[in-house]
């Protein structure tokens, strides 16, 4: 059995388009010295740092624990980095977690960061390779298609992913630390939003961001004497598949469903809508929000877009079961950092410290990210109570 | 804690090119050995995958996602990666043992150094603003390192074509070395500098390849009935980025991650060291306190194939085999990372 | 320190890395078939389906694979999208079509550009074909396939998409 | 089935990264676009040179500057004999760590010289500054033998 871990300290830095006025260390240094503060602890108190992020070529700087070791505290202590794609953030905080959950650790500190100012995503993303057998159109033009299908078999009507995202940026304008702010926003706004990778709109994709968040976790009986309440991490999976392969369920695919359900099984969760009271979940196009309601187990299959519909996943409609009340993915997308958010947040919600974006009354919450071709998960589950 | 042994290793053949074999055709004959020396048939029949690899060796993002193509992931699996050497991969999966949720685990590494320059490639490691700009090749650092040892009298260049000598001469009972065979000192005194203090030979090839390693809980690796080795320790730490801030003629962080590990609980057989360089291996040997009792780099070590991201787990593959083998009864295996030694890791692997 | 000048904030770095790429032997081996006007797959030893571009391996069964199958140039719409921004490097102007195509033969999709269509009429199950560059342009590349056009077949049932035989499936 | 070919292709992964400085290495790169060479004191009093960010033992922030002298000594070096393509000469140099006057910790950059005899550690080196300086690193073109 996994000891019990709690984050104790989060720290995020405001996401923006670019950063203009930090270093890379600078950037991972705000986030890590917030979540520090947060706990109420000094660099001393870390015992190991675990950092995550998206490819080198972002920043262009190979494995950067290298140059961010003193940047992080690090010099002497052990440090690891892991990378599995856009579920980077998530995995990072489930290594860390591990530290202390197999009682190797007390205390850990973990970041996750994405600088993609530094670069161009869209280049960064598909770096051009001799005897390519495959079509690059990038992110977008990937995942249009799977969207087209679920559209298809669940017959939704067109306008539920400009639902989502009108849902996120209200969402978002509760968030001060959110990147894009557009607390006017309006249905015929996005549904006006440039098409560009039908049926996706402009308006329905995540933006490009700077940014980084950091957790410290710690062990049942450190995180007991915290200043402030911790988040207890009831539950932690990660499932993995293949990018292609004969029979492939693309829409809804095994890998999130097996994670969904070994993270529930841990927490004893049997009704997620029900037993959770929030999640924050990495919907980067909007029409993944009914997509993983399904994959989840919010919703039944070919039933998620309702939920979505109905309200009942918006604050601002007072909805049963809140998604991405920070605004998620669809307000600040630094792509390493963006899964090591949604479990932030997840845990912000239960720790009852959430701001303006606070679901009322949060004991229980989802974070969950992927990455690759909807091929890698990362989830966890953290409760206000122990058990 | 746990007690978790390892069951399985094999490593690929150093080459100097791969030709053409992309990552799935490099990993999987690989994951097949392992597989057979335990009688598993894929990653389905263990509980976790860890692997370490990094994407700027050949130049495109996401080698990993290719390597997954490997596993035979279907039904998903549990799996993870690291943008380090797979020694780390090996780390992360022993935390998953430990904390009960998984009873045994695959790590592999891979690398093709081959397609790019990777020295310079490597320089790109280094601080993006200072250094990384300059193109500060891995070579002219571990120069410099050695020449801060030549001055000091901490070595002399006969120490360093010992280690070489030695190193080629045990390649030759390792079927996967890239580079063995009988050289004298002299021979490798007699060549001229490379990048001056170092001689070619005092550096380790380019080599593409890739590694594969089992461990299990003991339990299990009795239910499969396989001879195992223990890990009784491990440990990694990091130092400084900035290379002038730490002492270069020694491993502050070795010698932590040796006592975290407990290096010095018993006495050592074997100890298989990742030193790319050979003046480091000196370094290594004295940070660990090895003596002459121990038998350091029995494979050729990585001057005789270096498989970026895969040689810090055949260090580990190594011991293992060494006391798997009944020739060893306790061993050091050691891992690094960056430039001149800057993060190490340490493994005390021990007989059931 | 200079007060006239404005303080540095941000530097352009150029990083710029030659390397020399290898193709695997099994997307060789199928570009060498491409050159000559050939789409080929590689067939599972254990679950038989075939993998086109193959890449080496079953990756649900994560064996090699060796058995060259040659496809169809006909393929089957698995979805699509419409694309309103260029592709950095190629010539087509939006708004275009990329398509996920499941060639006959193969049990899995590719994704590839559609033209010569509506893009309005575009559809899931429709037949399309590969137009292909003039032979003395082939080289190792699928964009020896300049796109596919649609065909005037019937639509194939969403359910048996990506179980097309090469020959034969209308009987 | 015949063997296949083997496809090779040079092909370059390139990009001109726009990075920004933050305060620190934004401060020392000004001060090189003025041909001066700032450092940073450390927690234990100890000069850095370039400046770091944060420190190593406490990982404190770091802020003070020092202004240090433009020659020094040679710590250790390591003689180029076939200089890279990406290498910032086509002849024979060294590569060098290079403790300035007033610093305390090295630096590395790159040094010129005419043969590798002429180089020697503890050699006296003096930085040569480029035609003209943008607050870029090869601001410094090199160290020459004084």
């Amino acid at each position: 059995m996994a000891n019990l871990a709690a984050v104790v300290g989060i720290g995020q830095t405001k996401y923006t388009t670019k950063r203009g006025d930090v270093s890379i260390a600078g950037l991972v240094r705000e986030a890590a010295v917030n979540a520090l503060q947060d706990a109420g602890l000094v660099w001393d108190d870390i015992d190991a740092v675990i950092i995550g992020k998206a490819p080198d070529m972002f920043e262009g700087v190979i494995m950067p624990e290298s140059y961010l070791t003193d940047a992080l505290g690090c010099n002497g202590k052990p440090m690891m980095r892991v990378h599995t794609a856009g579920s980077v953030g998530g995995s990072t905080a489930l290594v860390a977690a591990s530290h202390v959950q197999s009682g190797t650790f007390k205390r850990v500190l973990t970041v996750a960061f994405e600088k993609q100012s530094e670069s161009n995503a869209m280049w960064a993303l598909s770096t051009p390779q001799p005897f390519s057998v495959h079509l690059n159109a990038g992110a977008g033009g990937y995942f249009a298609p799977i969207i087209r299908e679920y559209m298809r078999r669940s017959q939704a009507p067109y306008d539920v992913g400009i639902k989502v995202a009108v849902k996120d940026r209200l969402h978002g304008a509760r968030n001060p630390l959110a990147h894009l702010q557009k607390p006017d926003i309006t249905m015929q706004e996005v549904e006006d939003s440039f098409m560009l990778w039908d049926p996706l709109r402009f308006l329905e994709a995540c933006p490009s961001s700077d940014g980084a968040c950091a957790m410290v976790i710690a062990s049942e009986d450190l995180a007991a004497q915290s200043p402030k309440p911790p988040a207890w991490i009831r539950g932690v999976a990660m499932r993995s598949e293949p990018t292609m392969y004969a029979g492939r369920e693309e829409v809804n695919p095994q890998a999130g469903r097996d994670c969904a359900a070994d993270v529930y099984q841990q927490a004893g969760i049997t009704d997620p809508r029900k037993d959770l009271d929030c999640a924050e979940v990495y919907v980067p196009f909007s029409w993944y929000e009914p997509m993983w309601l399904e994959n989840l187990g919010f919703a039944a299959e070919g039933e998620g877009w309702k939920l979505t519909m109905e309200g009942a996943t918006s604050l601002d409609e007072g909805g049963d079961i809140p998604w991405n009340p920070s605004g998620g993915v669809l307000c600040s997308n630094p792509i390493g950092a963006s899964g090591m958010i949604r479990f932030a947040e997840a845990a912000r919600q239960v720790r009852g410290d959430a701001g303006d974006h606070q679901v009322e009354g949060a004991k229980l919450a989802l974070g969950h990210a992927y990455g690759g071709g909807a091929q890698f998960f990362s989830m966890w589950v953290v409760g206000s109570e122990k058990s | 804690m746990k007690k978790i042994a390892i069951v399985a290793y094999n490593q690929s053949d150093c080459v100097s090119w791969a030709g053409a074999t992309n990552e799935v055709e490099l990993i999987m004959p690989v994951l097949r050995r392992v597989f057979d020396q335990v009688g598993l048939n894929n990653a389905q029949d263990v509980d976790f995958v860890c692997s370490g690899s990094c994407d700027y060796l050949q130049g495109a993002a996401f080698a990993f996602v290719a390597g997954v193509d490997a596993l035979g992931a279907v039904p998903p699996i549990k799996e993870s990666h690291v943008e380090m050497d797979a020694a780390w991969a090996l780390y992360e999966s022993i935390l998953k043992i430990r904390m009960g949720h998984a009873d045994s685990a695959l790590i592999y590494g891979f690398g093709k150094s081959s397609p790019g320059e990777l020295p310079i490639v490597l320089s790109q490691q280094l601080d993006p603003y200072y250094l990384a700009p300059q193109w500060v090749d891995s070579i002219s650092l571990a120069a410099m390192q050695a020449r801060l040892m030549l001055d000091q009298g901490l070595i002399t260049e006969r120490d360093m074509a010992d280690v070489v000598a030695r190193s080629r001469g045990n390649a030759k009972t390792n079927p996967h070395a890239q580079l063995s065979g009988d050289v004298s000192v002299e021979e490798l005194l007699a060549q001229e500098t490379y990048v001056s203090p170092l001689r070619k030979s005092d550096c380790p090839p380019v080599s593409d390849g890739a590694s594969a390693v089992i461990i299990c809980t003991v339990e299990k690796a009795r239910e499969w009935g396989v001879p195992y080795a223990i890990i009784s320790g491990i440990d990694h730490r990091i130092e400084s980025h900035n290379l002038a801030m730490r002492d270069l003629t020694d491993s502050v962080s070795t010698r932590k991650a040796a006592e975290a590990a407990g290096v010095g609980a018993g006495s050592i057989d074997v100890a298989e060291l990742y030193a790319p360089f050979s003046h480091q291996e000196i370094i290594l040997t004295r940070t660990l306190g090895l003596t002459d009792k121990t038998l350091v780099n029995p494979s050729g070590g990585v001057l005789a194939g270096n498989l970026m991201m895969a040689s810090g787990l055949s260090r580990i593959g190594e011991v293992f085999n060494r006391i798997a083998s009944g020739e060893a009864q306790r061993g050091v295996a050691h891992a690094t990372s960056g430039p001149c030694l800057q993060h190490n890791l340490v493994t005390v692997l021990e007989s059931a | 320190m200079s007060q006239e000048r404005e303080m540095i904030t941000g530097i352009d770095v150029p990083i710029y890395l030659q390397y020399k790429f290898t193709a695997g032997t099994a997307p060789a081996r199928f570009l060498s078939q491409v050159k000559k006007g050939v789409l080929t797959g590689q067939r599972c030893p254990g679950c038989g389906n075939v993998y086109c571009p193959p890449r080496g391996s079953c990756a649900a069964c994560g064996l090699p694979t060796e058995e060259e199958v040659v496809l169809s140039d006909k393929a089957t719409v698995q979805s699509f999208t419409i694309v309103a921004i260029p592709i950095p490097n190629n010539p087509i102007q939006p708004p275009y079509i990329i398509a996920n195509l499941v060639p006959d033969g193969s049990n899995l999709s590719f994704i590839h550009l559609m033209s010569e269509c509506v893009n309005e009429e575009v559809h899931i199950g429709q037949r399309v074909q590969a137009l292909w560059k003039s032979e003395e342009e082939w080289d190792y590349a699928m964009d020896n396939i300049r796109y596919f056009k649609p065909i005037d077949e019937a639509d194939v049932p969403v359910e048996r998409i990506g179980h097309m035989p090469v020959t034969g499936w209308e009987d | 089935m015949p063997p296949p070919e083997v496809l090779s292709q040079a092909f370059e992964l390139g990009f001109t990264y726009t990075r920004s400085t933050g305060p620190v290495v934004g401060r020392f790169l000004t001060e090189l676009r003025d041909r001066k060479i700032v450092g940073i004191q450390g927690s234990d009093g100890r000069v850095i040179v370039p400046p770091m960010e944060y420190d190593p033992v406490t990982a404190e922030e770091l802020s003070e500057f020092v202004e240090v002298g433009q020659q020094g000594e040679i710590v250790s070096f390591a003689w180029v004999k076939e200089p890279r393509d990406a290498h910032p000469f086509d002849q024979p140099f060294a590569w060098a760590m290079i403790k300035l006057d007033g610093a305390d910790v090295a630096m590395i950059h790159c040094v010129s010289a005419a043969a590798e005899s002429d180089i020697t550690t503890g050699a006296r080196v003096q930085a040569v500054w480029a035609e003209q300086t943008v607050g870029f690193i090869t601001d410094i073109r090199c160290f020459e033998l004084v």
